[in-house]
């Protein structure tokens, strides 16, 4: 069994229990715990199914490589699937789940999967569920689904809240390990900006649990010094629980802190998500373990050798009574002596090499430890835990030799270094035959901006497994990441190893019954055989087999499986590992919360909200809101009961009878100054604005370079140098930005300023034939039609606010669109308000707007425009200048297909039956096309049933155009038969002007 | 006419810093180029120094920051808006340039407390260590636009108007007790 | 995430205080063009795997335009200048030619 | 070729699978083949099996440069939909949605088509009226679609969050037999389908020059020497500029990283497709039940297959938005791809400037689900040297012309 020892654990605090339940289970783990470490104190060494059999699975590793030991944490609101025990921090009230089972852990229907094993090989899928055609997407589809797909979606809210930061440094050190911190003693000392971050909540990495002296010290006293050494720079920063999750180009580093992970509750964010713009980055990212691939090997109970070390060193958890250690290199002895060291059995240390006798042999054998060289494991014994391991000749075929009871086993394949942090921006990797490992290639570095080696890989990372050499390495890589003098490295002691034996496959002429049962992903169930599967059916591209048969695709991308199964792969292939080449580093190193990935922007800070000066106003009077790009701007203001269509018709009735009031503030306003600002000006309209006179307006149109219509709106001279150029809600920024494009890199020695003043001002529109009442009864300036005809505007005084009066109209009334500085938009609104309550005035939103200037047959940009029509399509022609030598889209609209008389133009329509042409309808024209496409000859664009005619009214698109006025065409009904219309004007309303010229 | 409204009121929000909405104060978006005849002399006649690129100089109620090579922020209280507007186009007159009164299209807030440093840290991608004495610094809040300067013990951040509550939001956010940047 | 330095106002942008504008130094064709000129000017683009010349907007900053020679194969940038510029300055070609020796030129 | 099913399966089982075939030969290239395709992602290798099945054309070599199938068909999140607006547009997709309902069946091979349903959100007004628009292009076009309200929205996808507060759903484009597809399977597919016609699979086998006499194509330089050939296609998304470039024309094109990522497998939550594009985002959840997520293109040209990291965030704050319960999944991988994007942003399939070259690129962000249909139509193209009505559109010239084939149909907001 597995459990607590009495004593040990150096980096648990025995006096503060920590209570935690596990599948409802009551159970107790101590301060310092991971839950890993808390449950097999415990002896629950089962902790989860794997993905494809089922099959039980308890912790292999010790930390963030862990394929199986995944649970669910927490509950409701809480819930987080698919966490790894290794790394989750035991707190009290913790609740863990183990996942991906049914009914039971212990006893798992989906385990049937494990029986047919043998009809269910890598890529099976692709081979069946082929017939027939309907019965993948409904039988079998469904059937993986459900027994895929690791723990239970959450079904609530995040309650938690995230938020990110940014941090530069000159030196980023990603690992806090004896070689990172070395790193920072060397990039440090010169004086750059270090910041070392350390995904555990401890410094140091492996060195104290192996027992290395440093300096002279225990390796956790030169850790404890060190970080002191370190806090007491000013520029250096230090922080834990901090995961490297990516390095992206030009030394961007993403690194997931863990703020409150392990103190729920507390108030402090969940996850704060660091954006870190480091000149260089060190990765001292440390090297992982290697499984043996031995049948049987995901049994719980097989774990990493440095696993089961750290288990009793950290925690004082024995993962076994009686361990058997097989190994390929000396270092698993460490775990042989360290689990005899806290009184515990070593039944044997299997050995694959035939020679074992470096002084960590001898000081196993020494301590009465059984030293088997030349064999391996045929078979581990056990489902749900290891019972026993048969032993056989490494050079055989498996025949046992032997039966072992145990029931844990520690192995070793070797060390890879973690190279993700390198690869991640295009590192290159060499391989190193003597440790049978890829490390980075320093000739061949990720590059930064500059062109210069962006990532140094330092310690083990680099391949320096061994304390000395790591430490030596990192002072170096330090020193060259910060461009910092060299510094002289702590010295450890040097203990001499044996070289490792590469073995990929144990007993290596495994038979294949054996090579089915040894695991490569244990998370994915993909084993030796279906490599070697994949191999076969020339699947030999390593990405082919990875995709193939699933191997290193699991949430641990491999961390495991990546080494061993390139390895089979070149195996199958008769080729060298490096032939085979790696499949590809891709960020995070291990998995993000996606909510620390969107941070704050959550709720009301998800987007900014744009709100116009009178925005409070409008929520108050409840007004149904659309959003328009940022803004949310009022649609209608539905008063009692009404819908929307009834609030709209009242709004619309009575603008056109009373006043309406309509927050305009979104449009865009531009002010254009300079001695060449005309000139620009009739560059960017099709129309000439340069001889606008003063205190006049004009309604322009402004097209993109390709000639389509890109935007509109009012042009205002307001002196001799400067205009005011109105765009519409949307094209106010785009339009800045087009303006400001042209003069900085096309014409910039002409003299031309543009401030955008959009949000200076509140606008208001006053529309409706009591509108000049109204502004009367405010009172100020001269309103009358005389002082202030059409298409002119003012500047004065209304109920003793300074504002500028536009005789402008958007709806085909007499109209005024009052622009106020915008910290007296609200007072002006009320005042009109107010002294409209008489007149019967009232709000009126965007959805009244629309209709009102369809009645009027006034274009619409993004109703009858949508980026592929030109001016001229609209029967705008007459305000196209045809006496200017250019202007922005001229040229564009030469071109055949825009100069064609076939294109659709515009024309009213209104349906016999007087009902309402569906929004999007089509013209349908005779036949079909090529492809056999029912042909058409024009659509919609704005449709609408009309308040003021009582009748559908619509504009739309149509080859011929006006031309064909009088005829009846059909357009298009979902679900329906077509509905016949016929062309007419598409002024509606006031045909000649009267209102609004009033 | 009574007082303009401040874009969100004022607000305020205690946290690990002190956010709060000031305001309005009084703004001049000036384009002009630093050579043009009469530039220095337009300062001085506001009672302002032109500043060097990417800084801001302060003077009592008024200041003068660099926006771009041919644009400057003159800030100042709002009622001296106009009168400074005229003072520009005497001084200026003749030479292409273009003043507006921006006052009312922009926000304005107060970041306060020995970890201001920390809300903006949180929200643009600027290095604050390395920002210099007088520094102002356009860049982005979260998702918008924003300008910021250090001043005595804390930050002065202009936004847009539209934004003054996404503004007010994201601040407090950032400003919430407990999620000190440690 | 790319940084680039603003020739105007000298901060080291990040990629999200910019926007960015494509290929620069293109010719503008305008009416009296043929229709081959008027298709080069806006659609046929070196897209180079290596040099580019490109443009960058400081939106988020000054609000300048700007140019940058970046290589789209590593990311490494040569070097920015102002948009007012009708061809590289010619310290930043030699710097390119010393570089990437195979590179033809910006034109 | 054996075939596979069920009761191979079984019967190579009780002999450890030790009697499959290799899925494609590794052969060494001809003196030369009466076509050369260059490119062996997906529709590079449709348009090889097409040639070979519609036309007899089988004497083809399909070169690759790294692994079949390993550009932009391994790494896109496999939707397929053809609920275009544009004809064109909506002819070619439809024409490969429809090859893919009976895909696994023609190829013998499980490509997995999960026609689940995919639904494109409309969260404006503006966004309502231009999927009702496309919903009455589809009805013309012959692609079954429809606009569906908020609440058969929430029926078929319960994890929605319909309600806002920002971008309450509106309703959605329904295409019901839209879907997704296993891309590797799709590549895969295809290859075994060529190899067993006798085509040439050759990959790690790089172009680094195309010879013509006369204006003619005759061959190609290759890292495995010259192969001559009568005809090329040129089906190399993402680098489409620099083999063009070898034939001696410039496209309009520009290549850009287009990023996608996955969560950590869950549950099924989600069965069918949702596309958000008010707050750009989209997402399906994998038959491993990862959520699959598609982000946003960077502005800027780039070959490296990474993109920036800020789309990716963007991406998620719309989805958390939209898929409250994601927030506490994780984000397992991330990655790009090279796409190449037109002056239009659809896709070019066309003649060239040089005789007997084709081209086939431009597929930007929608390419997986037109691999079959962009297949068939090159194969017609290059058998008969003429486009047939499916590509007829997606020639090269049209920018010339200002002959635009715009998806986006958005130009502004409204007032």
């Amino acid at each position: 069994m597995s459990t607590r020892l009495s004593k040990g654990g150096r980096l648990i605090d025995r006096a503060r229990a920590v209570d935690f339940t596990f599948n409802g289970k009551r159970l107790r783990g101590f301060a310092g715990d991971t839950l890993a470490a808390s449950l097999l104190a415990n002896d629950q060494m089962l902790m989860g199914r794997s993905f494809k059999y089922h099959r039980a699975r308890g912790a292999v590793a010790s930390g963030a490589e862990e394929p199986n030991a995944l649970v669910n944490l927490g509950r409701g609101a809480f819930l987080e699937p698919n966490q790894r025990a290794t790394t989750t921090e035991t707190f009290d009230g913790l609740e863990a789940q183990s996942q991906n089972h049914w009914p039971s852990l212990e006893m798992d229907i989906g385990v049937v999967n494990n029986a047919l094993a043998r009809f269910l090989p890598g890529g099976f899928y692709y081979k069946t569920f082929i017939h027939p055609r309907a019965a993948w997407k409904h039988v079998f589809e469904p059937v993986i689904r459900k027994a895929a797909g690791l723990g239970p979606a959450p079904k609530e809210m995040d309650g938690d809240r995230y938020e990110q930061a940014y941090a530069f440094c000159d030196v980023l050190i990603a690992g806090g390990g004896i070689a990172g911190l070395q790193a920072a003693l060397a990039a440090a000392s010169g004086g750059a900006r270090v910041m070392v971050l350390e995904q555990t909540p401890v410094w140091g990495g492996r060195a104290p649990v192996d027992g290395d002296v440093i300096d002279g010290m225990a390796a956790d006293l030169w850790v404890k010094k060190t970080v002191q050494a370190l806090e007491a720079m000013p520029n250096v920063t230090l922080r834990t629980r901090c995961m490297v999750a990516g390095v992206y180009d030009h030394g961007y580093v993403l690194a997931e802190d863990r703020v409150a992970d392990h103190t729920p509750g507390d108030g402090r964010p969940k996850k704060r998500l660091w954006r870190i713009r480091a000149g260089r980055i060190v990765a001292a990212t440390g090297a992982l373990e290697r499984p043996l691939s031995f049948a049987g090997n995901d049994v719980p109970g097989v774990m990493l050798a440095s696993a089961v070390r750290d288990y009793v060193v950290n925690w004082a958890v024995s993962p076994g009574d009686r361990t058997v250690v097989v190994t390929n290199n000396d270092d698993a002895y460490r775990t042989a002596i360290a689990l005899k060291q806290a009184g515990l059995a070593v039944p044997c240390i299997v050995d694959a090499r035939a020679v074992a006798n470096g002084p960590l042999p001898t000081q196993a054998r020494a301590m009465g430890i059984r030293v088997e060289t030349g064999k391996g494991i045929a078979k581990v014994k056990g489902t749900k835990r290891v019972t026993a391991v048969t032993l056989c000749m490494q050079a055989g075929e498996g025949a046992a030799l032997e039966e072992i009871a145990c029931d844990a086993v520690a192995m070793s394949g070797g060390w890879s270094p973690v190279v993700h942090l390198w690869s991640h921006c295009g590192g290159k990797l060499t391989w190193d035959d003597t440790h049978a490992m890829f490390r980075p290639d320093a000739t061949r570095p990720p590059i930064s901006h500059d062109g210069l080696a962006m990532v140094y890989p330092a310690g083990a990372a680099n391949g320096a497994l061994k304390a000395a050499q790591a430490l030596a390495d990192a002072a170096l890589a330090g020193a060259a990441a910060a461009g910092a003098g060299p510094i002289a490295a702590a010295q450890a002691e040097a203990r001499e190893e044996a070289a490792l034996e590469p073995v990929w496959i144990m007993p290596q002429g495994a038979s294949y019954k054996l090579r089915a049962k040894m695991w490569l992903d244990y998370q994915n169930d993909v084993k030796v055989s279906d490599v070697q599967l994949a191999a076969r059916e020339g699947y030999e591209s390593v990405e082919h087999t990875k995709r193939y048969t699933t191997l290193g695709m699991a949430t641990d991308q491999g961390k495991l499986s990546n080494i061993n199964g390139l390895a089979v792969l070149a195996g199958a292939l008769n080729t060298d590992i490096p032939n085979v080449g790696t499949t590809t580093f891709r960020p995070p190193y291990t998995p993000v919360t996606l909510g620390a990935l969107a941070g704050e922007a959550r709720g009301e800070i998800f987007q900014p909200l744009r709100r116009s000066p009178m925005h409070a106003w409008h929520e108050q009077a409840k007004a149904y809101f659309e959003p328009v790009g940022l803004w949310r701007r009022p649609y209608c203001f539905p008063r009692g009961g009404e819908n929307h269509a009834q609030a709209v018709e009242r709004e619309i009735l009575n603008t056109r009878q009373g006043v309406g009031l309509l927050d305009a503030s979104t449009l865009g306003k531009l002010i254009v100054k300079g001695p060449d600002a005309g000139r620009f000006l009739d560059m960017m309209y099709t129309n000439v604005m340069s001889n606008l006179g003063i205190g006049k307006c004009r309604y322009g149109l402004m097209c993109n370079e390709n000639g389509f219509l890109s935007d509109d709106g009012v042009v205002v001279r307001l002196a001799e140098d400067t205009w005011l150029c109105h765009t519409t809600t949307g094209g106010a920024d785009r339009i800045h930005a087009h303006m400001e494009d042209w003069l900085q890199c096309e014409w910039w020695d002409w003299q031309v300023y543009v401030a955008n003043v959009t949000e200076e001002y509140a606008q208001i529109a006053v529309a409706g034939p009591k509108a000049r009442a109204l502004l009367e009864k405010l009172g100020g300036m001269d309103v009358s039609a005389d002082a202030l005809p059409f298409m002119t505007f003012a500047d004065g005084t209304l109920g003793g606010l300074p504002v500028r009066a536009y005789r402008i109209s958007f709806s085909g009334e007499l109209s005024y669109e009052l622009a106020v500085p915008a910290g007296y938009g609200q007072e002006l609104w009320d005042k009109l308000m107010a002294a409209g309550a008489d007149l019967g005035v009232m709000p009126y939103g965007t959805e009244a707007m629309h209709i009102m200037r369809a009645e009027k047959g006034f274009i619409m940009i993004g109703d009858e425009t949508d980026g592929t029509v030109i001016p001229q399509d609209l029967n705008l022609g007459w305000a196209i200048s045809k006496k200017k030598a250019d202007y922005l889209g001229k040229r564009g609209q030469e071109r055949s297909y825009l100069a064609s008389p076939d294109r659709w133009t515009l024309a009213g329509f209104e349906t016999l039956d007087g009902s309402v042409i569906p929004d999007g309808a089509y013209i349908i024209a005779a036949g079909v096309n090529a492809n056999g496409q029912g042909n058409t000859q024009g659509r919609v664009t704005s449709t609408y049933y009309s308040p003021t005619l009582k009748k559908g009214i619509a504009m739309g698109l149509i080859k011929g155009g006006m031309a064909r006025a009088g005829e009846v065409v059909e357009f298009t009904k979902l679900g329906g038969s077509p509905v016949k219309a016929r062309i007419v004007d598409p002024v509606f309303y006031d045909k000649q002007g009267a209102k609004q010229n009033g | 006419m009574a007082d303009p409204v401040a874009p969100w009121g004022n607000a305020q929000f205690d946290g690990f810093a002190k956010v709060a909405e000031i305001g309005p104060l009084g703004m001049i978006t000036l384009r002009a180029k630093r050579d043009v005849a009469g530039l220095e002399q337009a300062f001085a006649a506001l009672g302002l120094t032109l500043p060097d690129p990417r800084r801001i100089v302060i003077a009592g109620d008024k200041a003068a920051g660099w926006m771009s090579p041919d644009e400057y922020l003159l800030v100042m209280p709002y009622a001296a808006v106009n009168d400074a507007l005229a003072s520009l186009a005497a001084s200026l007159a003749g030479q292409h340039h273009l003043a507006a009164n921006v006052s009312d299209a922009r926000a304005v807030f107060r970041i306060e407390g020995d970890k201001a440093d920390q809300v903006i840290r949180k929200i643009a991608p600027v290095d604050v260590d390395t920002m210099a004495e007088g520094e102002l610094r356009r860049s982005r809040a979260a998702q918008v636009a924003a300008a910021f300067w250090k001043d005595g013990q804390g930050y002065t951040l202009v936004c847009f108007r539209s934004v003054a509550g996404y503004m007010m939001g994201l601040l407090s956010h950032s400003a919430q007790p407990g999620s000190e940047l440690v | 995430m790319l940084t680039l330095e603003c020739p105007y106002c000298a901060v080291m942008a990040d990629e999200t205080e910019l926007s960015p504008g494509y290929e620069a130094h293109l010719k503008r064709y305008g009416p009296g063009s043929s229709d081959e000129e008027f298709e080069a000017y806006m659609f046929a683009r070196k897209n180079p795997k290596g040099v580019h010349f490109e443009r960058w907007r400081h939106a988020y900053g000054c609000g300048k335009w700007f140019l940058a020679a970046r290589d789209t194969a590593t990311l490494e940038v040569f070097g920015t200048y102002t948009a007012q510029s009708a061809a590289p300055p010619q310290a930043l070609q030699d710097k390119i030619k010393a570089k990437r020796p195979d590179w033809k030129g910006y034109k | 070729m054996k075939r596979y099913s069920a009761f191979a399966l079984a019967r190579e089982a009780l002999s450890n699978h030790m009697g499959w075939e290799r899925a494609w030969a590794a052969p060494q290239p001809k003196a030369a083949y009466d076509a050369i395709i260059i490119g062996a992602g997906g529709h590079g290798l449709a348009t090889a099996y097409y040639l070979g099945k519609n036309f007899g054309i089988t004497n083809v070599a399909i070169l690759e440069k790294g692994w079949l199938g390993g550009g932009n068909t391994g790494r896109n999140t496999t939707i397929i939909r053809s609920n275009y607006l544009q004809d064109s547009s909506a002819a070619i997709y439809e024409k490969a949605r429809s090859l893919y309902e009976t895909l696994s069946q023609d190829l013998n091979y499980n490509a997995m088509f999960s026609p689940r349903g995919v639904m494109m959100l409309a969260q404006t007004h503006h966004e309502v009226r231009g999927y009702q628009r496309t919903a009455h292009a589809n009805a013309l076009q012959g692609v079954v679609t429809e606009f569906i309200s908020p609440q058969r929205v929430k029926e078929l996808c319960p994890i929605l969050n319909i309600d806002g507060p920002r971008y309450p759903v509106l309703g959605a484009l329904w295409q019901a037999r839209g879907g997704t597809g296993r891309h590797d399977a799709v590549a895969w597919g295809y290859a075994r389908a060529c190899s067993a016609m006798g085509m040439d699979i050759i990959q790690n086998c790089e172009v680094k020059g195309i010879t013509s006499a006369n204006g003619v194509v005759t061959g190609v330089e290759t890292t495995k020497g010259y192969i001559g050939t009568k005809k090329i296609g040129i089906v190399v998304a993402g680098h489409s500029g620099q083999v063009a470039d070898m034939a001696g024309f410039r496209l309009p094109v520009e290549a850009v990283a287009l990023q996608a990522l996955v969560s950590e497998p869950i549950k099924p939550c989600m069965d069918v497709v949702v596309m958000a594009n008010t707050v750009h985002g989209y997402m399906s959840q994998s038959d491993k039940g990862e959520m699959v997520i598609g982000g946003g293109t960077d502005g800027f040209n780039n070959f490296t297959q990474r993109g920036s990291f800020h789309h990716i965030e963007e991406t998620l704050r719309a989805l958390i938005e939209t898929f409250p319960i994601i927030s506490r999944l994780k984000m397992l991988r991330q990655w790009g791809g090279i796409v190449d994007m037109t002056g239009d942003r659809s896709p070019i399939i066309s003649k060239t400037p040089v005789g007997n070259c084709f081209i086939n690129c431009g597929w930007g962000t929608g390419g997986f689900k037109a691999i079959p249909g962009s297949g068939w139509a090159m194969a017609e193209l290059m058998a008969k040297g003429e486009p047939g009505p499916l590509a007829a559109e997606f020639d090269m010239w049209r920018f010339k012309e200002g002959r635009f084939i715009d998806e986006s149909v958005a130009a502004g907001v409204a007032h």
